[in-house]
Formats: structure tokens, C-alpha cells, sequence
């Protein structure tokens, strides 16, 4: 087992690697930028190192900086959390080629599947059902109004190297087509440095169905059923429940074995999220894999039990997974609200500082987040500022339990999402089941000022 | 105004005479409550002001540094992650010394990163005070290696 | 603007007048009001206002209270959880009334808890200044029931 | 179901009932002594009522004033919690009077079971294993002396009316019988009111077992499975684990069904516990009923899911059961630490003023408290501020996770016993596995300035 792992990260991810590592008895190394040298994942480290200033791509994506602090501190391994350099192919390269466990997949593995469209053409050919579209990237205009006719609009134009609903359009007439195309094109191209884009059906009202998943250094691959993360806001998730109120049993098991199917077939390793499409008949279709941890995990852990992060750092040091399929059982059901400090009518961030953070507590409420009894919300980060994570015997009871955490939940001097997660957690759609991936933004749009 | 709030003004006006105050401020689920009198003037003719004048108010903060030297100090802090060395190699002798003279853009010292040594230099004449870092230790991003007072340089 | 509000305001003054108060403020259900009066004007030529200026300290506590009248007065409060009644029976007239002079012992009002009637009594003789709760409204332990002024019984 | 509940009690247990109730969509009435009233408890109820001074037999446990709130406040129920009127008889007995529902069992069972001797010779004839000890309540010092010789020394002496340590004396040798038989009864004459006692066998190192016990009013019973409470200090529980580390499944189907056995004999209602004393050989008996929630109910809660607060008030409405005896299953392992404002070496309290309470986060961690991020500890109450409700998927990873909360934990301001809990997390012995009812003391003795 490693000794010493460096945690590139900040915020509530970084505390929760360090609670995996306080729990096995590793020690731990804090990366921070000059702004967050107070900031509770310093203080929770053993050692901590300063890599630059406040900019995130001078100081928690500056890889040279990083990798230093990691030779300077001596550590075995390095955890990227999600964001900055967690789906770098690059880094995650050199720190193999330097001997330092990078705790994910090989830089190839993010390589091949951060490419969305050569992962779902590798997909389909190992017969994954994908969803109807191009075979690879798209370039004459001819060849993409063929195949978008064959489809039948409406069809979405996906940059390869995209994330976050950035470099998609969708197309809803031939005649809007090349303009798509191209406008899609330049946006890729500045966003990821990659303009190449594809084609695929465009689903109305889909749900967002994802399966995670571990696979370890001997073979073993296992699922830990799916979230359901339909609940988002342009392309950004927004709360997360596990189990999934549009599956049943037997789609649960046949989703999961097609997940672990598509894993096994690039040989995956560590922790990964295989992320469905799923249209209103209960049809579903592999959009793409994420090769890292998710700021969703924790509803899993809930309903498995399981500590996904300690087994993400098992895995890297070279142990066997510690579960097989048949152990790992769904109990209960567990919900996530992302806490954004935000203004919750017109989403623009609200940085500042928090007079008073006091999260709610009592049985079947997790809260993770990095700020202490007071804060500060720096404007050159992610805006989430704490995670508030519910286990309930079953849906209802944990629709009704995290409204009582959010009425708890007190932060005082800035504005957050809390009210947003009210609306929805209060409206009866959301209560009753299955909603689509359209929901909140039709409800966002009710109410918008 | 409901009865129970007159209630509670009511009892907050008793506590301001009980003890004298002149504001109290009281929130409660949603209610909030601030009451302010004037200091009573009564008995302001009986206090002696030059004595008040002469103890020296406690309230008096202290003024700027009264030992200003480092103030116009520079400090040399290290760009990158690494390790400080302050010779090229183990067998020769260091870039700088404290006291010595140095010219802008001349070789402070080494920062070793991922095998890379990166050469740190003066960003302005002047003299070096302190040394900050021993040779061969880590630096972090920021962390301040030499002192140098630029009027001396000049 | 609400009449309620308009009411609420009114009490308020009326709260800022009674005990001399010259700001007031009160938040309550997203409804916020303050009131504020320039420090009271009758009284101003009485002070010497130099000498108040010349004093200057501002760590200096206020003195007793220049207008004592409320200081002194003493609050009945409720010893037990339960429902006032101002009279033993809804056929018969309150114990006592607002400017009602009364002598220590007497019977102010009843709680009834548990279908027991508890009479309440003066602790010493007084005026009643305000009946501060409504007959047949719960109260809680160590509610203010009456304020009574001790010297107006003398 | 009830429509608003008033709460007789005040930190933690008050807030725990409070989550249960808006969980139901149920109002709550706070009661509070003067020097409370800006207490957590009171906040989060949406009324509450002053029922008396700061001293705790003229607040909380006044009972007219109590049932007074209740009755002004219009409430249907009263949910005791525990300590305070909880366990009180004539309390119980005229919210049934009243018409109002007491959430627990009737007055009958408190009175019954309250009377350690009597439940002892009930149990005794229904054939539940008993220490060996007298038969009912002793009075003659010659008889007394026969039942001891005769059980063997070292023997106990017990007040009928007794709990927490106070009316017991262990007796070593028969020459100190007769005297240490008279302090007992004087102390618990002056402690309870009745000084009746009567004599058990001692066993020098035994293990604390107790089940616990749902009851509805429809005949079904079922028990969620053992606590081990054997972490005492002076007959005071400190930190409490389910499922015990001395049991193996075949010899907890058996003491389960032995509990059950016990509570159905006196067709008991609502929750109770079923406490055991069990001998280094895994022998097992009858100790008493406690009439209550009890403080240690989280760790139950974390290892089945249920939420027996929730089951309390539902089953005190009328409603059946939730669960039957096979859908209530073990998973994972829970502990429980009390955190007490006291002196860790010394055991004095230590009441003042906290000025920064940061409790911890992240996976597997519970915490109930009635703090804010600020509070004050009355020295009129309880020393108990929080109470650290850890899960972890076997008891080695809920060592480690608790250990890690106990980090965490920041409680500026005044003592508390964290330390001491770090003492026995980080024993070998305590880690290795079952220890007995002594353990503590004699760390404790180790440790002592």
C-alpha cells in the first residue's frame, strides 16, 4: 500500500481523498494556489505545498508545479480528484513514466475515451448499442446531410474532445445543418483544441442513466448499479439519485452487464462511470465513459456501502478489487443536491465570503464539503461549494429527508442553489418518478425573472 | 403588531434601563428587534476631562513600525515548485553571498524542477541581506528566498 | 401600504414615546420597520452642551436613567404554563384595570393549567401601568403578565 | 397520524425527534427552560413554550407545566425522549388521562418494568434466563446471607429502583453483606424513593448486550438486532457498537428471539431494549427493560436503515409495523461516541461557553447534536454535546472512520471527552475485539493523574 499520496486537487474532493487516506493510514500532501493557503484541505494534510497563484491553470493544472511538489514530498502516488488534472492523458503519462501511481487509468485508457467519437465507434464495434449516428468525425457537407436525413432531425452535432454541452448544437432542419456543423467546429476547436465533431440522434426527452464502475489490475471488473442524473440544468448536473426511479430490476441488471461489457472490452482500470442515454421506452445507448471519480460518487457509497475512493486507491496500489458482482447490493435510496453559491434565479456565481456555514446533521445526511464554520467562495473556482448527500429507506423517505436537510442547512453571505434544489425536491413530477434531462430547464424557465 | 412582539419589545425596552444600555439589538427566528436611546446626559458635568485627556486613551492604536528598515526591502520568492540550490554544481561556489552586491537579471540561484535546473534572477540592483533558504531544501511556489535592499545597490 | 402595517407602525411609536427610546427597529417575516426621533428635545437646554463635548470619552457609561420612569417599574410574571383569565369567571368584571391601584397580595389575575385555577397575586402595592397580556391567551412561564408602578401605590 | 407533536426534552435527543417529525410532515412544539430559549431545539420547532426556570425539576420534568404546554399548544402527542419524564409512570399516565398520546408504552409496562426486582421475578417465571440472584426484593439479613452463600461470591446488591450505577454495591466476602445491603438501601431510598434491594450474582469481567425492541399495537414485534454497550465507565455508557463483536449469528437468532420472547410476555408497546449481561463462556442473561429510546439508538439506525424514531411515532398512531422480523438485516458496522463536556482525565464537567463547534463530514459519518457552530453548555443538564454515529462496512473500517471523525472534530472553548474516545479506539484490545464492562475503568485507572 502506498505511504504517501499528493492530492491534486481543492475543495470538498480533496477532503474526501484525504479521509480515504486517514482511514488506511496513508499520509497525505495538499496542492494549493496562494488564495486557499488557509483553506481546510491544507489544513487537513500532513504536508502541503504551494503551486501557484490564484489562476487555476497556473496552479492546480500547472503539471510541472504539481509533479515537483510530488518529488519534493516524496510521495507514491498522486489522487487528480475530478476536474483540473483528472482527465489530463498527458500527465497522467508522465507520472507513469516517472514512477508515481497515477490513482485512475493509464494515460491511454483517457486518451482512447476522452475521444467521444473513436470510443463510440470502438463501442459499436464490440457491439455496445450506441446511439444511431456518424461513423467517426464529419467533414463534407454532403456526406452529413445524408446521413443526418437518414437519421431524421432533429440530430445533435457532439465535439470529440467535448464535455459540459460545450461544442454541441442541435439541429432541427436540413437547411440549419452546415451552419451547425461549423459553429460547432470553431467552438471545439477553441474549447479543447480539437474541432473535430459528429453526428448523433437527438432524443427530446431522454434520462440520464450512468453505471460505475471498478475494474482492477487482475482482471475483475464490477458495477455498483447507476445514478440517475437526469436532473440537470444545460448540460450540467445538478442533484443525483441512485437507484434510478425509470429502472427496474431486470433493466438494472442488463444495463450493468452492458456496462461492465464495454469496460472490459478496452481493458479499463480503476474507477469509471459508463453513461447512458435512455429514451421513454426504456431503450438505452452508451454516450461515452468518464475515466474519473464523479462528484456524484457519494450516492452510490450510499446505497452500496462501499467507500469508492479507498477501493480507487486498493486498486492503484495493486490489490485486488475487494468486491465481486453478488456482494455488492442496493439498499435503500440515496439522493445528492450540489450546493452552488449562486444566485438561484439567474444562476450567475456568487462569490464572497460565508459568515456562517452550519450544515445540517441527524440520521441519513452527508454532507462534503471544504468549507468550516465560516468561508471564503473564490471567484477563480468551481462554484460548488458542498455536497449535501441523503440516505433514505426508500425514495420517499429520502425526498423528505434531504427537504429537512435543506432547511437546515444554513449559510449565511452569499446566495446558493439551496432554494433551486427546493423547487425541484418540492415539485410533484419529481416526486412522483421519472423525469427527463428537460425537466429543470422547463422549470427553470417558469420561473425565470 | 402581534401581542407577543409587543411582549418582546416590552421586555427588551426593561432590560436597556435595567443595565443602562443605550442600544440592544435582538433576533429570533425571523424577528428582529433593535432598540437605541441616547446616553443619558445627566451626569456628563461631573467628569473631569483633563484627567480623561491626560491618562492616555487605551483605545490609541500603535503607529506605523517605529524600526522601518525592511519596509523598502525586496524580496526575491521562488516562481516554481522545487529545489533551491544556491551553487551551479555541488563543487563550486555559491552564486551569492549575504552582503554581496548584485545586478538586475544576474544568477541568484537554482531551482530544480523535474530535472530542469531554472535559474532565478535579480530583478533589480541592490545588496543582499539574507539568505532565506538553505542550499539543496525544497521551495514551494511563492516562498520567499532572498532579501535584497535595492537602495544599497544603487 | 397595509392597514395592519400601518397599525404595526403606530404601536411602534407608540413603544419609542412610552420608554423614550430614539431608534427602534423591528424585523419580522420579511417586513422591516425603523423608527428613529432626535434625542429628546425637551430636556435639551437643561444640558450644558460644551461640557458634554469637552468630556468626550467614549468609554464612558451612562448614568442612571434621566427619565426613571419606567426603571422602577416592576413586570408580574407568569410562575406556570397556562391560559390567563383576568377575571374569575367570563360573567364577572377583571380583577383589576389599567390605573387600578393595588396592595400586595391581592389577586391580579388567574392561569388555569390543567383545569386548575391559579391565582396570581401583587407582590407589593402599586399602580397597574398596562395589562400586557389579553384575557383567555395562553401563557408561558415567565411571561410578563403586568407592569406596576411600586411608587404610584405608596 | 398525528398532526403536531410537542417535544418534552432539549438538545440532541429533542433535535433527533424534531427530524423525525418534519420528516412526517408533523408539527413540533419545543419546550425550554428561561435559560435555553435560544437553544437549537427551540429554533428548529415551529412553536415553543418556557416552561420554567434553568433547574431541570422545574422545567423540563415539570410535569404540570409540561402537560400545560402541551394542552395550550393544541398538540396530539408528546414524545419524551429520554432522561427527564421519559421513564415516569405517573407522567404517562395522565397524557392518557388527557387524551393526549404518550410515544412509548403505557404506564402500566414503565411502572412494571421500572421495578428492576419485579420485572426480574416476571421474566424469571416466563422462563427467561435471569442472573442467578434472590427471589424479589430482601429484607432479612440471615435469608440474605443464605441466597449469597449459596449463589457464590463475589454477589451484587441492586435497587429495585435503581439505573446508572447508583444503589448497587458489589460484596466480596459474606462479613460485609449486612452493612453494604443498608448503604444500598439508604442510597437508594435517598436517590429514588424506595429502598427496596435485592441480590444477583457478580460477574467480574461480563460483556453489555442489549436488543432493541419495536412493539406495535397490533401484536407484532420485532427487534433490530444487539447494541454492545460493554465501553462503561462507572456503569455509564461511553461508546456503544452494533453488531457486537462477541456475537456470532447462531448466538444472536438466539438472544433476538429471547428479547422478543421477553417483551411479548408483558404484550409490551412502542420501543424498548432488552438488556443482557453475557459471561466470558457467551452465556447470556436477563438484566431489564429500558422503557425508552435510548441515547445509543444511531448505531442501530446506521446498520439496518430504519429510522426508529420515525417507527416510534408511527406505531404510537396506531399505524402496524414496518417491517416484519426477516427484512431487517445487518449491514456493516456502527459506533457510537458520546461527547461529553467534561474533563477527559479527570471526568469533571466542563460547562462554559464553545466558541467554534466544526463537527466532521464525509462518508459514514452521523452526527446529532443540538450545537451550532457556537453554543453553551448549562451546567444545569446533561454533559452530553454530540454524540460521533459512525458506519463503516466491517468494524475495522468503522475503527479507522471513527478515529478519522474524531479528528476532525473541532470543539473550542471548554473539554470534552474526545481524547478519551481516542484512548479506546486506538487500544489493541478494543480493536482486537469483545472487551468487558471493565475495560474502561481500568484504562481509566492506567491513565489517572
Amino acid at each position: 500500500m502506498f505511504k504517501k499520496i499528493l492530492i491534486a486537487n481543492r475543495g470538498e474532493i480533496a477532503l474526501r481523498v484525504n479521509r480515504a487516506c486517514r482511514e488506511l493510514g496513508i499520509r497525505t500532501v495538499a496542492i494549493h494556489s496562494d488564495v486557499d493557503a488557509q483553506s481546510l484541505h491544507v489544513r487537513y494534510a500532513d504536508e502541503h505545498v504551494c503551486v501557484g497563484p490564484a489562476e487555476g491553470g497556473l496552479s492546480y493544472r500547472n503539471i510541472p508545479n504539481v509533479l515537483s511538489a510530488a518529488e519534493i514530498t516524496g510521495v507514491d502516488a498522486i489522487h487528480p480528484g475530478y476536474g483540473f488534472l483528472a482527465e489530463n492523458a498527458h500527465f497522467a503519462e508522465v507520472c507513469e513514466s516517472i514512477g508515481i501511481a497515477f490513482i485512475g487509468p493509464t494515460s491511454e485508457h483517457i486518451a482512447l475515451l476522452s475521444d467521444k467519437s473513436k470510443a463510440r465507434a470502438h463501442m459499436k464495434k464490440r457491439g455496445i448499442p450506441v446511439l444511431p449516428g456518424s461513423d467517426g468525425e464529419i467533414e463534407d457537407p454532403k456526406v452529413c446531410a445524408a446521413i443526418a436525413k437518414k437519421l431524421g432531425f432533429p440530430v445533435i452535432v457532439k465535439a470529440s474532445a467535448g464535455g459540459g454541452g460545450r461544442g454541441m448544437r442541435v439541429v432541427w432542419h436540413e437547411e440549419e445543418l452546415t451552419q451547425a456543423i461549423e459553429s460547432a467546429q470553431l467552438e471545439a476547436q477553441t474549447a479543447f483544441g480539437h474541432g473535430g465533431v459528429y453526428l448523433e440522434r437527438f432524443f427530446e426527452d431522454p434520462r440520464h442513466i450512468e453505471f460505475q464502475i471498478m475494474a482492477d489490475n487482475h482482471g475483475h471488473v464490477v458495477h455498483y448499479h447507476e445514478r440517475d442524473c437526469s436532473i440537470q440544468r444545460r448540460y450540467q448536473k445538478v442533484l443525483e439519485e441512485s437507484p434510478s426511479p425509470a429502472l427496474d430490476d431486470s433493466l438494472r441488471r442488463k444495463m450493468g452487464q452492458v456496462a461492465v461489457d464495454a469496460i472490459k472490452s478496452v481493458k479499463y482500470r480503476n474507477a469509471g462511470t459508463v453513461e447512458f442515454l435512455m429514451d421513454q421506452s426504456g431503450k438505452f445507448y452508451f454516450m461515452e465513459v468518464n475515466t474519473r471519480i464523479q462528484v456524484e460518487h457519494p450516492v452510490t457509497e450510499m446505497v452500496t456501502g462501499v467507500d469508492l475512493i479507498k477501493e480507487q486507491i486498493r486498486i492503484a496500489a495493486g490489490e485486488e478489487l475487494s468486491y465481486r458482482q453478488k456482494d455488492i447490493q442496493l439498499t435503500g435510496h440515496a439522493i445528492e443536491c450540489r450546493i452552488n453559491a449562486e444566485c438561484p434565479d439567474r444562476f450567475t456565481p456568487s462569490p464572497g465570503a460565508i459568515t456562517k456555514f452550519c450544515p445540517p446533521g441527524g440520521p441519513g445526511i452527508r454532507v462534503d464539503t471544504a468549507m468550516d464554520t465560516t468561508g471564503i467562495v473564490h471567484p477563480y473556482y468551481d462554484s460548488m461549494i458542498a455536497k449535501l448527500i441523503v440516505f433514505g429507506r426508500d425514495r420517499d423517505e429520502a425526498i423528505a429527508r434531504t427537504r429537512r436537510g435543506l432547511d437546515e442547512f444554513v449559510i449565511d453571505g452569499i446566495k446558493t442553489s439551496i432554494p433551486l434544489h427546493r423547487r425541484i425536491l418540492d415539485h410533484p413530477d419529481f416526486q412522483k418518478g421519472p423525469v427527463s434531462t428537460r425537466f429543470l430547464d422547463r422549470l427553470v424557465a417558469l420561473h425565470s425573472p | 403588531m402581534a401581542d407577543s412582539s409587543r411582549r418582546e419589545i416590552e421586555d427588551l425596552v426593561e432590560v436597556l434601563n435595567r443595565y443602562h444600555l443605550t442600544e440592544l439589538e435582538f433576533e429570533k427566528k425571523g424577528v428582529r428587534i433593535r432598540i437605541k436611546r441616547d446616553p443619558v446626559p445627566a451626569s456628563l458635568p461631573q467628569v473631569d476631562v483633563s484627567k480623561a485627556v491626560e491618562s492616555g486613551s487605551p483605545l490609541e492604536r500603535p503607529g506605523p513600525l517605529h524600526s522601518s528598515e525592511p519596509a523598502h526591502f525586496l524580496t526575491v520568492t521562488s516562481p516554481i515548485v522545487g529545489t533551491f540550490y544556491r551553487s551551479p554544481s555541488p563543487d563550486t561556489d555559491p552564486y551569492v553571498e549575504e552582503g554581496d552586491l548584485v545586478k538586475k537579471g544576474q544568477v541568484l540561484c537554482i531551482v530544480e524542477a523535474m530535472k530542469l535546473m531554472n535559474e532565478i534572477e535579480a530583478e533589480s540592483d541592490g545588496k543582499i541581506v539574507k539568505i532565506l533558504v538553505e542550499s539543496t531544501t525544497p521551495v514551494e511556489f511563492g516562498q520567499p528566498l532572498y532579501l535584497i535592499d535595492p537602495l544599497s545597490g544603487s
